[in-house]
């Protein structure tokens, strides 16, 4: 009380390693790190094109890579990334967006969760069978 | 006081300006009963065993606003948190994250008082009414699209909870954008124009990488996640179409 | 108040991801793991012809230049925002990595997908 | 010391507080508002407010309706000038809220709705769920961020007026976060510092609500008046006090004992309905619903609580549904606190204090004998509440009265002449001499928790529900006691920023003093009247010689000064209180009495 002059010095703390602080953030984080996966596929699609547009010979070394068992289980890899991420994906989304009113109530974020994640079942089974049909 | 024969430590980081560098923890061990608040063994540690403990809290119910702290690291209401809920281990108390500590539990708010001032949180009516015309009607459903947004007590936890806030103080956050929001929605309001320029600007709603902790962590179940998002989808098609729309359709 | 860039890229990163969480999982399954291994479905459609067939249709060349162009903006977009987040404020200098690449890998399917004819 | 040169200087940023400012912001935009609140605004006691607002609107009520529900609830010792005018304007003033935005819950139609509220006779309370005093201070506290007219001075102590020429010309106050003091010139000021329930020890106030206000005016020579009645709300939460609404009641809880019997009806509240209706049953005022609790505890009807006797709460009939509908707070409330659900168990429930009826004297201009000192709110005594103030009625007055104080004190600064700024900066100074003193030179051995203790403990002794002479003697004793050991008092912490432990003392300070206006008058009123309900040998009302207000006036380290001055009353003459069943019959006979009066050219409704 004795000495004048300002007494007030606010503490600023860092934010060094908030990320691990507190498991919603570290979940975060790995919904977040979901867009490696994502940048990876486009990547490996990018490759595939690229191989194509050089020719049968490139294309079949790049099938040999993509045969490979190791190169089969790097996708299993993507592919838990990616349902990780259509899971996350749809379990946000309530948050994002406006109230939905149907028969005068709310539709409640776990309707919005399951309605997108249905969504993402119907669109993969469709696309699955485009592909199956191409194929054959 | 009521004290059962049961002991919890609390664990406050302390900060005194005057004496401390930086925050140390302290710890105190108070006697409970299975309905005491964290509130309460705070105020207990105040009456009893350190009267230099300093915190913000007033009404005891969940509504002032005012006692938001990090309770083992998660921001939350003093009064609306209990004690039995942490026993036996100890209960760690820090003042809430990301804003800069005044003292002890004791944030500086200016911050979140100026965004407050700047989203214009008040009615702007398309033309004056005067009293003798009466209320404006507003059926319940259109009292329900805002009620929510209205329902914000300023106890900051949404932006202790929000990371991008703790990275950038200039993002408006998740509290003030919620209030925005509910103006914005009122159907009293037409001032809609003149706020969503703060929105679109590079303090507005892009900051937000829908963590959703905000919302998590919200005690009035306001969802100002839902009210920043909103308005980010709001904002991108304006973006888009501000120069195909004619000046003023949105509203 | 200066207006936010961001909508652009924060369409794009929402139009990836929506599109990723709806069929991402299954093109991996399909393009990665069915169809390579030929257990759910047979090798033969990875072969070229068949591949080639499906990228000079007009079609399959959209297709595949949409999923390869949104699937980049959507990871680079949270890749640049999660550097922001663990520190690393490289500020314009991240932003032109991040954006940039989406943009040169971009570019690199369409000349790929034009030159495939 | 900083200085800051306002027009009208506003202690208390409360609902009373804010109506004031908007209302000189209003008035005259060249007028420089100070502000002052020592906590951020929106974190006055007002947000606790649940029930609701009161406003006449349905045609089939009338002023005169909600006039008689005041006066009578009141127990005649309304001031009825005041209350007349009270009556007229609050509906216009629940409309000016809604025209700032207020949510009030609304009818399918998109008209507001009202409900109906202990000790109203009919439908008339303005409500925004059970949340209307958080709604109406936010909207107040943001509708006046447009007006660059009001200076806030947020976290803001005030420790004293400053008084020259015989009228008030500022404050000064601490800086809370900077221990900084500040002097505030001002030409008018306006208090509006809330209640002071906290100088009891269980009660549904928040921790800011000390009466400083009332303390401040009195020890300038303001009176106070009609200190003995604080008002005991029924149902609250048994150990912390925390409030269950009257809306609760309002929407069909009943209040049973512990054989699960709704006990009012022995109380001359009856007779029991299925559903409560207006000034009957659970729907009777608040003192005799409290009243009711203290002999059903005397005779052992009670339940035994972990802190104390209860009655119980019980709303499950209403269904869980309802509930969470209409009263979301007060159902969470139960859940977190008292980890019960009310939709499938009864509440347990007991009498706090709630409710300072008395305050600062001020007449219905809202000024008070000291010049330039205006009063509004819950630390006001303009004169509506009486012996015992009916539910929603306060809520109106922070409006109408905030309003009338606003205007008042306006007009007051713009007549006033300017202040001798020297003379008045030396007082300052003096002042923060005083408040430093306090903690620099604290060595004494007398704790503040020890001392605001005693204090609650005694006048929950002596001011209780009911009271009796000898133990209000003794509470009168105790608290000339605790002034004394106040001034022994040791404030711990030394330091500048964020000193609440300084706070606290020279907040207890204050309470000490109301706490002893109160025991004091109370004592001296040898009648039982709304409120002030005594048990030895003056039971009833004695109009003879109590129909008076009481005032105590400051006398330094001594005892107040009891006297008494005359109750306004322009045509409601005192009559039995009666409620339920009798109270119908009561109100039917007045009518007629009433059709006579105008009938033979008196007064008529
Ligand atoms: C739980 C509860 C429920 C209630 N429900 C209802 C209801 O349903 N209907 C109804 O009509 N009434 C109700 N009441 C009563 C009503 O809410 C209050 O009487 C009213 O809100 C008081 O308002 P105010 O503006 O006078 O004071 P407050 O809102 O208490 O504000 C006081 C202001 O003064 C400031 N202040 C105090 N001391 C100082 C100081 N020394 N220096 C600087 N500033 C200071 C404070 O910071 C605050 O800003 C309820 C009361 C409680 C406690
Ligand atoms: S939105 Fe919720 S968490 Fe954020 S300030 Fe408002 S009430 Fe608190
Ligand atoms: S936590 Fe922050 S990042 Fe967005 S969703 Fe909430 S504002
Ligand atoms: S004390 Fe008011 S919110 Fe906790």
């Amino acid at each position: 009380m004795s000495a004048r002059g300002p007494a007030r010095r606010p503490f600023v703390r860092s934010m060094e390693g908030w990320w691990r602080k507190n498991p919603y953030f570290i979940e975060y984080m790995v919904h977040e790190g979901t867009a490696l996966f994502v940048a990876a596929y486009a990547l490996i699609l990018l490759i595939s094109i690229t191989c194509l547009a050089r020719g049968e010979a490139a294309w079949n070394q790049w099938l040999a890579v993509l045969t490979n068992p190791l190169c089969i289980f790097v996708h299993v890899l993507l592919l838990v990334g990616f349902l990780y991420h259509t899971w996350t994906w749809f379990n946000i989304m309530p948050r994002t967006l406006p109230p939905i009113i149907m028969n005068g109530a709310r539709v409640t974020a776990a309707t919005i969760t399951r309605t997108g994640l249905a969504a993402a079942l119907i669109a993969s089974l469709i696309i699955f069978i485009i592909a199956a049909s191409l194929a054959s | 006081m009521n004290t059962g024969n049961k002991v919890i430590t609390i664990e406050v980081l302390r900060y005194r300006p005057e004496q401390d560098t930086a925050p140390v923890a302290q710890e105190y061990i108070v006697p409970f009963t299975d309905d005491m608040s964290v509130l309460q063994g705070l105020q207990y540690i105040k009456d009893e065993l350190d009267g230099t403990l300093s915190f913000r809290w007033s009404c005891r119910m969940a509504i002032c606003g005012s006692c938001g702290m990090m309770i083992d690291s998660v921001p939350k209401l003093a009064c609306q948190t209990f004690l039995r809920d942490f026993y036996p281990n100890t209960v760690r108390v820090e003042a809430l994250a990301h804003f800069p500590i005044e003292r002890d539990l004791v944030i500086v708010m200016d911050d979140f008082m100026e965004k407050l001032d700047s989203i214009k949180p008040y009615i702007i009516p398309e033309k004056p009414r005067a009293l003798s015309e009466g209320e404006y009607l507003q059926t319940p459903a259109e009292r329900d699209l805002y009620e929510q947004f209205s329902s914000c007590i300023n106890c900051l936890l949404c932006y202790a909870a929000c990371p991008q806030y703790g990275l950038n103080s200039n993002f408006i956050g998740p509290g003030a954008m919620a209030l925005l929001h509910r103006y914005n929605l009122d159907n009293r309001d037409s001032g809609k124009e003149q706020r969503m320029p703060l929105v679109h600007a590079e303090e507005g709603v892009f900051n937000c990488t829908a963590v959703g902790y905000c919302s998590e962590v919200c005690p009035k179940k306001v969802d100002p996640a839902n009210a920043v998002n909103i308005n980010k989808t709001e904002s991108a098609s304006d973006y888009f179409l501000r120069f195909v729309t004619p000046k003023g359709a949105c509203k | 108040m200066k207006r936010s860039n961001a909508p652009i890229f924060w369409a794009l990163f929402g139009a990836g991801g929506m599109l990723s969480a709806l069929i991402g999982a299954v093109l991996v399954f399909i393009t990665g793991i069915a169809a390579p291994s030929g257990t759910f479905l047979p090798r033969e459609m990875l072969s070229y012809s068949n591949v080639l067939a499906f990228s000079q249709h007009w079609a399959g060349k959209g297709f595949l230049f949409i999923i390869i162009a949104l699937f980049l903006w959507h990871s680079v977009h949270r890749i640049f925002h999660t550097l922001h987040d663990i520190g690393i404020h490289a500020g314009t200098g991240a932003k032109l990595i991040c954006y940039g690449s989406a943009l040169t890998g971009t570019l690199a399917a369409a000349y790929a997908l034009l030159r495939i004819g | 010391m900083e200085s800051f040169k306002a027009d009208v200087a506003i202690i208390g940023a409360g609902g009373a507080g804010l109506r004031a400012a908007i209302a000189v912001a209003e008035s005259d935009p060249a007028l420089k508002i100070a502000l002052i609140s020592k906590v951020y605004p929106m974190r006055s006691h007002t947000v606790a407010a649940e029930g609701g607002a009161a406003g006449v609107v349905l045609s089939h009520d009338s002023l005169e309706h909600h006039f008689h529900d005041t006066v009578a609830g009141g127990d005649w010792l309304c001031e009825q000038d005041v209350v007349d005018y009270f009556v007229a304007h609050c509906a216009e003033e629940m409309v000016q809220m809604e025209h700032w935005g207020c949510p009030w819950s609304r009818k399918p139609d998109g008209h507001i709705n009202v409900r109906p509220f202990g000790g109203m006779k009919i439908e008339r309370t303005w409500f925004a769920a059970d949340k209307t005093g958080f709604h109406m201070l936010h909207t107040l506290f943001q509708t006046s961020l447009q007006y660059p007219s009001i200076k806030r001075f947020d976290e803001h102590f005030c420790v004293d007026l400053l008084v020259e020429d015989a009228r008030v010309q500022g404050a000064v106050t601490i800086g809370i976060a900077s221990g900084e003091f500040t002097f505030i010139e001002a030409r008018s000021v306006i208090i509006a510092t809330g209640g002071a329930g906290r100088v009891f020890r269980e009660n549904t106030n928040g921790g800011i609500v000390t009466g400083d206000g009332m303390a401040l005016a009195y020890r300038h020579g303001v009176p106070l008046r009609d200190m003995e009645f604080v008002q005991y709300h029924p149902t609250c939460m048994p150990g912390t006090g925390l409030l269950f609404t009257e809306a609760c009641r309002g929407e069909g809880g009943f209040l049973l004992n512990k054989d699960g019997y709704r006990y009012l009806q022995d109380y001359g509240l009856g007779p029991a309905q299925p559903k409560p209706v207006n000034k009957a049953m659970e729907l009777g005022p608040r003192d005799r619903l409290s009243q009711a609790f203290w002999h059903e505890q005397q005779k052992g009807r009670t339940i035994e609580g972990p802190h104390g006797p209860v009655v119980h709460l019980d709303l499950r009939h209403l269904g869980e549904k309802y509930l969470r509908e209409r009263l979301p707070q007060i159902y969470e409330l139960a859940e977190q606190f008292l980890g019960v659900d009310p939709a499938q168990t009864p509440i347990p429930v007991r009498p706090a204090v709630h409710y300072t009826m008395g305050g600062i004297l001020v007449d219905g201009n809202c000024a008070s004998p000291l010049a330039g000192l205006y009063a509004a709110g819950e630390c006001s005594s303009v004169g509506i509440h009486g012996a015992n103030r009916l539910g929603s009625n306060s809520l109106s007055e922070l409006c109408v009265f905030g309003k009338v104080a606003g205007e008042e004190a306006a007009k007051f600064a713009k007549a006033a002449a300017p202040g001798n700024s020297e003379v008045l900066r030396k007082q300052a100074e003096a002042t923060q001499q005083r408040a430093t003193h306090l903690v620099q030179n604290s060595k004494g051995g007398e704790r503040i928790s020890v001392l605001r203790r005693e204090m609650a403990q005694t006048m929950e002794q002596g001011c209780g529900i009911y009271r009796m002479g000898d133990e209000m003697q003794r509470t009168c004793d105790k608290l000339a006691e605790l002034r004394q050991r106040f001034v022994h008092i040791n404030v711990q912490d030394k330091s500048r920023v964020f000193n609440t432990d300084w706070l606290l003392a020279i907040e207890l300070g204050y309470q000490l003093e109301v706490a002893q206006a109160m025991a004091v008058s109370a004592l001296n009123r040898r009648e039982s009247r709304g409120a002030h309900q005594r048990l030895d040998g003056f039971t009833e009302r004695d109009d003879a010689n109590y129909l008076k207000h009481t005032l105590v006036t400051y006398s330094g380290a001594d005892t107040p000064v009891v006297s008494y001055g005359p109750v306004k009353i322009t045509h409601s003459q005192p009559a039995v209180r009666a409620y339920g069943a009798a109270g119908e019959k009561a109100d039917a006979d007045r009518a007629a009495l009433d059709e006579k009066a105008a009938a033979t050219g008196g007064r008529s409704a």
